[in-house]
Formats: structure tokens, C-alpha cells, sequence
């Protein structure tokens, strides 16, 4: 059998090109990077002795949590999980209308589309600490407006996650609706909700196991959850605490994942 | 403000309305722990219930490590106590006309002192030696930490922006006890904090008290206060005030409130004694630059 | 009752998926379209309830132009003509039952549907559907539990439920294997003989068009290029449609298939 | 019509099976049960949006405009710093992701020990809030932007890991049993059938933490990990809204550029 | 060449896979394996190049017996042993070339392949394998751009690329069309020819089975029902594989056939 070597490939000139500027910003972007970020770092003193004392100073207490405080860190944590849940509730339902204003596939005038599509990136992008403040000021320092806060800013994710989900849905089950003459809600109710109903609720639980993590920041100001004990502790290098602190979300948070995996894989 | 007591109160959890003078169903009492303090407290409520015995009105504790969000919220008087730091009084004060009526003694003392911390054998004496060091500053928003011995710098010196023309480079520590840190391994020359922060770190660095000195102080400054919003009535302003002042005559409460925010009594104060700090923040308001 | 007057369809990037078709399908027909990919088949089905609208001529369906419809009228014509589809289209993650009730909602007003307040008779003619497709004991099985040929039989109940004067089916057994693919066929063609329903359907395979079919039209390159009863298909009927001569290849299992039978 | 349908007892009158509908409500009560509980504790409740209410949201809002432009030179440098560190914990967290999310992965693992210990690794990395990761390498490593690229790197690795590895589990296996069919061993399996396949959603992955780690900075600053959040805690705490939204904007723009070129590059990639 | 020695195998839902085979394929054979869905087809064939492990018996590939085989004499055995899939198994996203080259994993060291340090000799013989199966113009095309015929033909390129013994097919026409059925069923004979490399096939219809095997393999519930040459092949044969009479439907377009080609 004679062997002949198959011809090179063919690349366009234009890929090359596009190859070539990529790689070269892809290398500037990493020299640049690392050379300012050497200014900033000072290596000399992330791995002076002190770090090594810190360690031992540190870790060994974080290793063994203050159980006396465990009353005190359960509660806010309980207090954390409720205004997770409360918020992204409230999110998990009030992101859908802006999930389908974004979704390319249900409304066709790319003009509000994008609109929906900035307006959910914007709320994403308004850190969760400044709109507990604005709530803080609006309704006082309490978990509604750390509910409010959370709930907020997740409808900004979750609204983003659904319009894909809605996105990706089969058209065809849309079209086999249209072609025996149901009308637009018909069809929203028989063929796309039924779809996308088990993704949505499953994003919901996904974000509520981000919420609760995302709440433990609200304390800091005010706005109830764990935040102010993490914050109070740290000051006062109380590191005993900040592991029950640690050891209570570790274990909490795990739970919920634990719940929420088993619910999704139901749900689905 | 008149009192009428029964008028304005419009049944809201929290009170609220712009007449001012009124008697809310429920008091809520922010504080805000004093990073100038050795200790930062995490919880409020044993003031909280001696307050409510003593005014016979239902009274909320809130602890928030921010005092942003507790001056705004009493500027539309979703709180009506609040502990403030001075320079949070300050903005409090002049954004929403938050009002000081107590403050708080610690040491003895109803003021405080930031000092110039430097290393012991750096050879620094004195303010004029700073010239062209290293700062390190807990925060920029810190009245002993920065503010006032900016001020001070300012003044004696006669320099429009400390952190760039005296001295050669700022370093934003995160806190009073960072600064010191920074101070003693050599990163910054010289650290501006309350008097005196180093004891918060001597556990941890026991050789802090050797291997620094303080060479010099600032003025003195008015210690964290009591505030409440315009909008309470001046019957209930007083009855508060006076509550607040008997915990100086109940063991039980001393003992708490120093333990818990190493307070050792409550002092009486109006906004007069805070006009030092509202003028040193009138210095900066346009010229703290970050970086 | 469906007349094609001189109808063409192009698509927006310039495909002519059909080049002046003229033919006239009369009630109660079965009919089955062949032809290669991309001949028009689905075109030329899809034109008939206007999922796809061609670009001229005129389309008559029971004596009006429905090229004209819009908004209500077409959603009425869709009541009117069912449609089966290769992939089923069925909801998934629904019952078999709101697959098939979702028939009538061309019949249900929107707030009655989305509250599933349908009259007792529309479940009993589902119920009834899903009999004459024999897969009642599925009713509140999930769709995705069944299997393809169990999917499209009640792709079929749903058309049914539909009550239509026409059935469109673009090819309905394509993803099916042949004993599924004939049971499917057989359920068509007794509904469009017991009904009276005319009846449209593409296939890939010529041997099972002509099996089932009262008329072939065979299609190529958007045109129809034979017209006629399935007993008229000869070998030129091939190369129109195929477009060469016809190879043992084309039918699965060419030559054994006489040993078979001898 | 052939058949007229004739209404028995048989005849289904609903569109689920009684069955379902009864774990339906079921399901649903115990949302809106643990629903009403935690408004319930947390004081959330409908009444609360009053007058009053949105008044006070305004006039908080109101205050964030105009943003000041002129506070954006201030905030260059430390958002320069800010992409410098998500840069880089993101680099690192996408190299240290490849090993652990392969672990992690049921299709290439085979022994269940090992399988279980890395998920349960990777599960503990992403229950840690970004916040306290931060605090506590500042209380190892001093303040600056090192502890903060530290807890960005580990709060993205495990997003990332838990992403990557489930893109692994939902890959086409045929493949795989192909190349294992033609004699290709453990390694070379991965090589050319499964990094075929997830790298597109690698890419756009790791693009995704870069857009959530520089998100987080934000976060970050407000503990002294570097980064904006230094300047956004500043200026709350300074009362100076317009420049909190200034901000605010800045990294809105930011991450909508970031967007625009990961799309790009996603489009590109598959 | 390949022996089943009295094999069963269970899979551990206890389904029985395998049920007591013995059979005996000689080199250069060119087996068919018909039966039902479910009937074994698939397990048979996979138990010979170890994707599954039946329980008990014996296999024997060239007088080994490979149930005993693992890590590196596994990898040896299936380099020997060649693997075409119904839905072509190709990595959809990379070249044709890297589909086929791989290929020759099994031949190569690790690290050369990870960085495509393939000898001058392997390239040829993948860009050879793709002229025999006449797809040599998408050499640098990506797989996901072929239709499902050229798809498999690429993956019995990648076959050839092994240069293996023996070469197992699972329903490789499955996905496919008639006329590509036969395309590709005609090139597999080819090679079976040409190059005397064992063959065999499972088929789910049995009348392409028997235009094309040397040798038939009946399989029913896990066991052996049929077993000898096309030829041979009755309408007994059928009541067997199948547990019922033979009925036109089992052979797509059963009938009209003979009006076809008459
Ligand atoms: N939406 C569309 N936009 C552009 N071209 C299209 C569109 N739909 C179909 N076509 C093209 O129109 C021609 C006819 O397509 P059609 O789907 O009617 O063929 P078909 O006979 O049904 O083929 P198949 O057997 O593959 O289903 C083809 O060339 C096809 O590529
Ligand atoms: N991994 C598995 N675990 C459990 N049972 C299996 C597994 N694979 C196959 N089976 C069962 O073993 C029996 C034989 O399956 P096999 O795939 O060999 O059949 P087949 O003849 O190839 O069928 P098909 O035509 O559908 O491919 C079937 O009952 C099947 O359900
Ligand atoms: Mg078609
Ligand atoms: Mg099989």
C-alpha cells in the first residue's frame, strides 16, 4: 500500500490574524498584570516570619471553635437562612416576567430584549451591601431589609439564568401548539411553562444555597444575619470564635446542599 | 420641639413622620461598636432592657460594624438612639440634624488621644522628624486614626495634603491594630491610632510595648456619644437621658457597660464639644484624596 | 379540498423550498409526499397551516385563500388541520393527558385551559383518542416515560382530540423502527378511512408510501415532479424523484427480499 | 365524527392523576409554609411597603445622582488592581480546577472512595462565604491584595470545579467508550475524547468566575482584602453616595465589557 | 479466532445479558448478529473486546482467554479489536484527522500522543484508511460538520487506522438512510474482504443481514437461536429470532416489492 501524507490543513489568513491578536493580547494582558501586581504585593512581608507566626497563632484557634459561643452563632445563622430563603423567594418569582422580556426566543423587538438584558445586569452589578443600606435607611435596621437586599440583587441572576433556560427550551413543542391554534398564554401555559418549571425551581434552590452565604455580608451593616458577629469576632482576634463561626456554616450550608441536591434530582 | 405625645404617633412599627415630637410605640437603638475601643461589643440588649424599664416604652437593640447605614437610618428615624463614633455623630449631625445628648467615659476620661506610634530604635523624636516617612492609617475615615492627627499635621506644618506633600507614602491599614503591626514590621514608619492601641495587640505581640514608643499626641477628642433624632419628642429626649444618666448609680449596669463596651459611665454632652471634630472634618471634606 | 394554485415559497436566505405547485387534494384522501432531503417535503406541508407562508400564488383550503389569514382566521384554520410531527413534540415533562387535551385549546377559551377547567366531553374524547391509539392505560404517565412509537401514537390521540378535517404528518415514523414505523402508518391510515379525514403525510421511503398511500406526489428540488395513484409509480417515477436510475439500494433490502417470499 | 365520546365514571376528568395533584399541594404548602415562617421572622411582610417606604427608598436613591465623574480618576488605579487580582485568581483557579474537577467527576473516576472525598472537598471550598475566606487570610497575610487574590482564588475554585466537573458528568460517553475500545489508556481518554468537548464551556466558565471575581472584589475591600470594595467602603462610610454610584457604574461597565468579550470569545470557541 | 465457550452474562440489575452462548467465528468471517431489541446483540459483541465482563464461561480471542484480562493486557486486546457505534462515537468538536488518529492510541506512548507527536507513518496510514472510505477531502473538517454517512465512515476509517483483527460493529446503519446503509454496509464487506479482518455485525434487520453476512448468529433472550449461513435462513429462522411468525411488516416494505421489480 503506498502512504501518502494528507495535504496540510488550509487555514484563512483571517483566522490566522484573529489567532495571532488574541494571543498577543492574551500575553500583554499576563505580563502587564503580573508586573504591577509584583508592585503591589510585597512579597517580602506576605512571607515574612510574622506570617509563619500568624499561622500558629491563628489556625490552631480556628481549629478549635469556641463551642461556648455556638448558641449565640446558631441563632444568627437561623436568622442568615431565613432571609435567604425570604429573598430569593421573592426574587425566584419576581425575576421571571424579566426573564422572558430577555429571552431572544419569546420576544422578538431585540430593542426591549437587550433592555431586559441590561436591566437584570445592572441589578446584578449594585453590590448587595449598598441596597441594604438604601433599605436599612427605608425601613430600619432589620432582616426585611436584608430580605429585601438579597432578594434584589438575586433577581438579577436568577433572571439572567431563567432567560437562558427559556432560551433553550424546544421549539418545536411551541410550534406543534401553534399549528392546532392555541393563542400565545395557551401555549405559555401548556407548552413553555411545563418546560422550563423544573430548571426554574431548580436555579431557585441554587441561589437560595448562594443566598445564604450572600447574607452573611448584611450584618455588617445592620440588616440582620451573621455578618456582624464574623465582623465583631475578627476584630477582636477572636479566632476561637470565627472557627465556630466557620464550623457552623461549613456544616449548615452543607445541609442545604445536601437538601437541595436531593430536591433538584426530584424535581427534574 | 412641643410635645403631643398622642398626635403624632402614627401607629407605624417604627414611628416616623417629620413633626417634630412624638412618642413611638418602639424604640430601636443602633450602636455602632467604637473601633476605637479594646474591645468591640456584639451586643446591645442588657442596655437595651434597663433602657425599656426605665422609660416604660419597648426598646430594640441593633448592633451594626457600620456606621453608615445606622446614621441614614435615623435620618428618616427608622432609629431614634443611636451610638454613634464622633465623626458618624458629625455626619449624622449635619446631614440630619442628629442630636447628641450623652457620651461616654472611658478611663476616667470623656475624651481620647490619638498618638504617633514608631518603631523604638528608628530614631524618631518628634512630629518634624515624620517629614517624608511612611504613614500607616488605620482608615481614612477614622477620627483618631486620621483625621485628627492630619489635622494636626496640617496645621503645624502648614501643608495642604498631609498624605502626599509631608509624608512620603500612606499605607490603609485596616485598623488601629493593623496600623501598629504594619509600624513594627517595618512596613510603614510611623502609625497614627487611639491611645493606646498597641495594649489590644500585646497578647498577641508581647514585644510591641518594647520595640515601639509614642512621640507625640493629638488634641483631645470627644469620646463615642449617645445620639437621638430630631423628630423625638423633648419630654421622651429627657426621660432617656436621665434613664441613660442612672445606670452611673447602678452597679449592675457600670459592670456591664465595662465589661461589654468598656465604658465606664455615661456623661452628659451637647453638640458644642463636638464642633472640634465637625472643623477638623471641615479641613478635608474636599481634599482626602484615596491612593 | 386543499387546492395549490401556482404556489411558491422562498425563504428569507433565497432556498426555494417550492417552485409553482399546482395540485388539488380532495376530502378524504390519503396522500404521502415523497422525495429526497431537502425536496420540500415539509415545505410544502407546512405551507397547508401556514407554519411557513409562501411567497405567491394562492392556497385554497376548503375554497378560501388562506395566504390571507391572520391572527384569529389562522388560528382557526389550525384548529381545523392537525399535525403530527417526526420528533412527536410532545411536552415532556407533561401527563399524556395535558399533552393530549392540549388539543382543544384552539377550542378552550385561555382562562378555562390555563385553569384546566375543560368541559367533561373534551376529557372523554381524549380519554376516546388515547382508546383508539390503544395507550388509554398511559393517561397519566409523563410523556418522556414512553417510548418513540408510544410518543407518537399519542402525537396521533392529540390530532384526534383536535377533531380536525385535516391531518398533516411530517414523517412520522422517521425516528421509529419498522414494526413500530407500520403500526404508526396503520393507525393513520384506519383514522383517515373511519373519519374521513384527509390525510398528508411525508415519507422518506418510497416501498412503505406506496404500502399505505391512496396517491403519491413525489417532490424534487421544490416541485412536484409525479403525481398520481400508488399503483402508477414505475421506474421512471424513480429517476424523477430520485433523480437517477433506481438502484436496489433505494429499498431496504433489495434483492433477498424474493428469495424471501419464494 | 366517528365516535361520539361517551362520559363514563372511567373517563378522566383532570389533566394529572389524583396522585400528583396531591404531592403537587403537598409540595407547594411547605413552600408557602416555610414562606409565611420566614416572614414571619424576619419581619417580612407586605404592609411593610407603605408610603413611608418609598419615600425613604427615594430619598435614598435620589442621593446616588448625579454620580460624580470627576471622583473616577480616584477610582482607576484600584480597579486596574481590582482586574489585576481577579486576573490572576482566576488564572490560578482555572489551572488547579483541571485535576479536581476530573476527581470530581463520576464518569472518569472510577473508585467511588476517591470520587466522594474530592466532592466532599470541593462541596466545604463553596460553603465558605467569600467574605470570611477574606477575613481570615487578612488576618493571616496582613491586609493588602495578596489575602484578597488568596480568598478570590479559592472562593472561584470552587464554583468552578463544581461547574467544570458536572460539564464533565454531562459529556457524550461514546466517545470515550470508543477511544478506551481502541486501546487508549486513562490519560489519553481525556486527552481526546472529554477536553474536546468541555472546552468551550471551560472557556466560558472560567470567564464567568472572572466576571463573579471581580463582582466579589467589591465585596472583598470592605475587610481589607484590596481591591475597589476599599473605596466603595470609603465613600459609604464618608456618606458620599454620588461617588458610591460613580463607582458602582465603573464596575457595571466593566463587567458589561467583560461580558461583550466573553461572548465573543464563546461564539468563537464553539 | 473467537470462541464462546458456554458464556453467560448478568448484569448486576440481573438482567441476563447472555445466556449459555457457544459459538465458535473463524478468522476473516463476516458475522451478522440478528435479534429483537434487547435480544443481546449489543453484549455479545461488547463482551468481546471487554466493555462488558460476562460472569461466567469462557471467551477466547486467538486462544486467550480475555475474561481474565485487565489494565495493560486489556488495552492490548482492544487494540487488536476494532469498534464501529451506531451513532459513530466521534468527538464531535475536533478533526476528522484527530478522530481518526486516534486510532492508534493504543500504538503510542502516552505523552507523543498528548502532543500529537505521531509518527510520519500513522498519519499516512489515517489519511489512507480515509481514501479507502473515500472521505479524504475533510481530512481538516470538524466532525460535527458531516452528515451521519460520512460520520461513520469516518469512524470505520478510524477502525482501519487501528489496523486491528477484528472489527465489531453495533447497529453501525442504524442512524442511517437506505442508500447510506448500504454504502456503508458495502465498504465494512469490503475491508472484511480485502483485508481478512474478522468482522461482524449486528444488524436489526435481518434482510440487510443476509445480503451481506458469510454467517448469520440468531440471538433471542440472551441465547443462541440461529446459527449458520445466510442461506440457510427459513421461515423457521424467523419464528425463532423473533418468537412469532414471519409477517411483511418485519422487512421495511414487505409486498409492493415484488410489483417493484416485476
Ligand atoms: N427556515 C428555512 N430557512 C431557509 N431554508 C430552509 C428553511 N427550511 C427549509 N429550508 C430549505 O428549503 C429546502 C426544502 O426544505 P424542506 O425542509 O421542505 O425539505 P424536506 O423535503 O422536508 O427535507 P427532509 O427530508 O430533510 O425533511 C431545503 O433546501 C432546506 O434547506
Ligand atoms: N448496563 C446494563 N445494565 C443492565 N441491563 C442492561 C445493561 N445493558 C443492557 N442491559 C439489558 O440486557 C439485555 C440485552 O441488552 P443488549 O443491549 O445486549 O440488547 P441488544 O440486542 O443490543 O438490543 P438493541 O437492539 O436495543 O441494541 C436487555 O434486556 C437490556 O435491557
Ligand atoms: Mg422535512
Ligand atoms: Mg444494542
Amino acid at each position: 500500500m503506498e502512504m501518502n501524507m494528507p495535504p496540510k490543513p488550509k487555514r484563512s489568513s483571517k483566522k490566522l490574524v484573529k489567532r495571532f491578536i488574541i494571543s498577543i493580547s492574551l500575553v500583554a494582558l499576563y505580563l502587564w498584570t503580573f508586573l504591577s501586581i509584583n508592585d503591589i504585593i510585597k512579597w517580602d512581608r506576605v512571607f515574612s516570619e510574622r506570617t509563619i507566626t500568624n499561622f500558629d497563632r491563628v489556625i490552631p484557634k480556628l481549629f478549635s471553635p469556641d463551642y461556648a459561643s455556638f448558641g449565640k452563632v446558631m441563632e444568627k445563622m437561623v436568622e442568615t437562612l431565613f432571609i435567604a430563603y425570604a429573598g430569593s423567594l421573592m426574587a425566584a418569582i419576581l425575576a421571571v416576567p424579566f426573564a422572558f422580556l430577555a429571552a431572544s426566543n419569546m420576544v422578538r423587538n431585540k430593542f426591549l430584549n437587550t433592555l431586559g438584558k441590561w436591566i437584570l445586569n445592572a441589578v446584578r452589578t449594585f453590590p448587595e451591601i449598598m441596597l441594604a443600606l438604601i433599605f436599612v435607611a427605608a425601613i430600619g435596621p432589620n432582616a426585611f431589609a436584608g430580605v429585601l437586599a438579597i432578594g434584589l440583587h438575586s433577581i438579577g441572576m436568577l433572571g439572567k439564568l431563567y432567560s437562558e433556560v427559556i432560551e433553550s427550551i424546544d421549539m418545536h413543542v411551541v410550534e406543534a401548539m401553534e399549528a392546532n391554534g392555541a393563542n400565545k398564554i395557551q401555549i405559555l401555559f401548556y407548552g413553555i411553562i411545563p418546560q422550563v418549571i423544573p430548571e426554574f425551581l431548580s436555579y431557585a434552590i441554587y441561589r437560595f444555597e448562594i443566598d445564604v452565604r450572600a447574607s452573611t455580608i448584611l450584618g455588617i451593616i445592620g440588616a440582620g444575619g451573621i455578618g456582624t458577629l464574623i465582623v465583631i469576632s475578627v476584630a477582636n482576634r477572636n479566632w476561637n470564635e470565627v472557627g465556630m463561626i466557620l464550623l457552623v456554616i461549613i456544616v449548615v450550608v452543607t445541609i442545604i446542599d445536601y437538601l437541595s441536591a436531593f430536591i433538584r434530582k426530584r424535581i427534574v | 420641639g412641643t410635645n403631643n405625645e398622642e398626635g403624632a404617633n402614627n401607629g407605624g412599627n417604627n414611628g416616623g413622620g417629620e413633626s417634630g415630637g412624638e412618642t413611638p410605640e418602639k424604640i430601636i437603638m443602633g450602636f455602632v461598636p467604637s473601633q476605637d475601643s479594646d474591645e468591640i461589643a456584639g451586643t446591645v440588649e442588657p442596655l437595651a432592657k434597663q433602657l425599656e424599664e426605665e422609660i416604660g416604652i419597648p426598646v430594640e437593640g441593633k448592633v451594626m460594624t457600620n456606621y453608615s447605614a445606622l446614621v441614614e437610618a435615623m435620618g428618616s428615624n427608622q432609629v431614634q438612639i443611636g451610638f454613634l463614633p464622633a465623626f458618624g455623630y458629625v455626619l449624622a449631625h449635619q446631614k440630619h440634624g442628629v442630636e447628641v445628648i450623652l457620651k461616654s467615659e472611658r478611663h476616667g476620661s470623656d475624651t481620647y488621644r490619638a498618638q504617633y506610634v514608631v518603631r523604638a530604635d528608628s530614631g524618631i523624636e518628634n512630629l518634624e522628624d515624620l517629614e517624608g516617612k511612611v504613614w500607616a492609617v488605620p482608615d481614612l475615615t477614622s477620627t483618631s486614626g486620621f483625621l485628627f492627627p492630619a489635622a494636626q499635621i496640617m496645621d503645624k506644618f502648614d501643608v495642604k495634603d498631609v498624605q502626599t506633600e509631608f509624608f512620603s507614602d500612606t499605607i490603609q491599614a485596616g485598623g488601629h491594630d493593623n496600623a501598629v503591626i504594619s509600624v513594627l514590621e517595618g512596613d510603614a514608619d510611623v502609625a497614627t491610632t487611639f491611645d493606646d492601641a498597641r495594649t489590644t495587640i500585646e497578647e498577641d505581640y508581647p514585644e510591641v510595648m518594647d520595640k515601639t514608643k509614642v512621640i507625640g499626641y493629638t488634641e483631645d477628642i470627644p469620646n463615642d456619644t449617645i445620639s437621638v433624632t430630631k423628630e423625638l419628642s423633648d419630654d421622651l429626649q429627657k426621660k432617656i437621658k436621665e434613664a441613660f444618666l442612672s445606670f452611673n448609680d447602678n452597679e449592675d449596669m457600670i459592670k456591664i457597660m465595662n465589661e461589654v463596651y468598656s465604658w465606664d459611665a455615661i456623661r452628659e454632652a451637647n453638640n458644642d464639644e463636638y464642633k472640634v471634630v465637625a472643623d477638623t472634618y471641615e479641613k478635608f471634606k474636599d481634599t482626602i484624596t484615596l491612593d | 379540498m386543499i387546492e395549490f394554485k401556482d404556489v411558491s415559497l422562498v425563504y428569507p436566505n433565497g432556498t426555494q423550498g417550492l417552485k409553482n405547485v399546482n395540485t388539488n387534494i380532495k376530502e378524504g384522501e390519503f396522500v404521502v409526499i415523497v422525495g429526497l432531503s431537502g425536496a420540500g417535503k415539509s415545505t410544502f406541508i407546512r405551507s397547508i397551516n401556514r407554519l411557513v407562508t409562501p411567497t405567491s400564488g394562492q392556497l385554497l383550503v376548503e375554497d378560501e385563500n388562506i395566504l390571507a389569514y391572520k391572527g384569529k382566521s389562522m388560528r382557526k384554520l389550525r384548529t381545523k388541520v392537525g399535525m403530527i410531527f417526526q420528533n412527536y413534540n410532545l411536552v415532556k415533562r407533561s401527563t399524556v393527558m395535558k399533552n393530549v387535551i392540549s388539543g382543544r385549546l384552539g377550542h378552550t377559551g385561555t382562562f378555562k385551559s390555563i385553569f384546566n377547567l375543560y368541559p367533561k366531553e373534551d376529557f372523554a374524547l381524549a380519554y376516546e383518542s388515547l382508546k383508539r391509539v390503544n395507550i388509554e392505560e398511559k393517561v397519566y404517565s409523563r410523556a418522556d416515560q414512553l417510548s418513540g412509537g408510544q410518543q407518537q401514537r399519542v402525537s396521533i390521540a392529540r390530532v384526534l382530540t383536535q377533531q380536525p378535517k385535516i391531518i398533516l404528518a411530517d414523517e412520522p415514523v422517521a425516528s421509529l423502527d419498522p414494526p413500530t414505523s407500520h403500526q404508526v402508518m396503520k393507525y393513520l391510515k384506519q383514522i383517515n378511512r373511519e373519519d374521513k379525514i384527509t390525510t398528508i403525510v411525508n415519507l422518506h421511503f418510497i416501498d412503505m408510501a406506496m404500502e399505505y398511500a391512496d396517491r403519491i406526489i413525489g417532490m424534487r428540488a421544490g416541485e412536484v415532479v409525479f403525481d398520481g395513484p400508488a399503483s402508477e409509480v414505475t421506474e421512471q417515477t424513480f429517476e424523477e424523484i430520485y433523480g437517477r436510475k433506481i438502484r436496489e439500494d433505494d429499498i431496504r433490502g433489495g434483492k433477498e427480499e424474493d428469495e424471501q417470499h419464494s | 365524527m366517528s365516535s361520539t365520546p361517551n362520559v363514563t365514571s372511567k373517563t378522566p376528568t383532570s389533566v394529572v392523576s389524583g396522585k400528583t395533584k396531591a404531592r403537587m399541594t403537598a409540595i407547594l404548602s411547605v413552600i408557602i409554609g416555610f414562606y409565611l415562617w420566614s416572614s414571619f421572622e424576619t419581619d417580612s411582610f407586605i404592609t411593610n411597603f407603605d408610603a413611608e417606604f418609598w419615600t425613604n427608598t427615594w430619598n435614598m436613591v435620589i442621593q446616588l445622582f448625579p454620580p460624580n465623574w470627576n471622583y473616577a480618576q480616584v477610582v482607576w488605579p484600584k480597579l486596574i488592581e481590582t482586574i489585576h487580582m481577579a486576573i490572576i485568581a482566576t488564572t490560578i483557579a482555572a489551572i488547579l480546577c483541571i485535576p479536581l474537577s476530573l476527581l470530581a467527576a463520576n464518569n472518569i473516576v472510577t473508585s467511588k472512595f476517591l470520587y466522594n472525598i474530592v466532592k466532599a472537598f470541593l462541596n466545604i471550598l463553596r460553603t465558605i462565604p467569600d467574605i470570611i475566606l477574606a477575613v481570615i487570610f487578612v488576618g493571616l497575610f496582613g491586609i493588602g491584595v495578596f489575602p484578597g487574590i488568596l480568598a478570590l482564588i479559592i472562593f472561584s475554585l470552587g464554583i468552578l470545579a463544581k461547574l467544570i466537573s458536572e460539564t464533565i458528568e454531562a459529556i457524550d460517553n461514546n466517545p470515550l467508550e470508543a477511544i478506551r475500545a481502541s486501546g487508549g489508556n486513562t490519560l489519553q481518554v481525556i486527552w481526546y475524547a472529554v477536553v474536546p468537548q468541555i472546552l468551550p464551556q471551560f472557556v466560558s466558565f472560567t470567564l464567568y468566575v472572572f466576571e463573579i471575581n471581580i463582582r466579589a472584589s467589591v465585596v472583598l475591600g470592605l475587610v481589607g482584602a484590596g481591591g475597589i470594595g476599599l473605596l466603595l467602603q470609603q465613600q459609604i462610610n464618608f456618606l458620599a453616595y454620588q461617588n458610591v454610584f460613580t463607582l458602582i457604574v465603573i464596575v457595571f461597565v466593566v463587567v458589561v465589557i467583560i461580558d461583550y468579550i466573553s461572548n465573543k470569545l464563546r461564539e468563537g470557541l464553539l
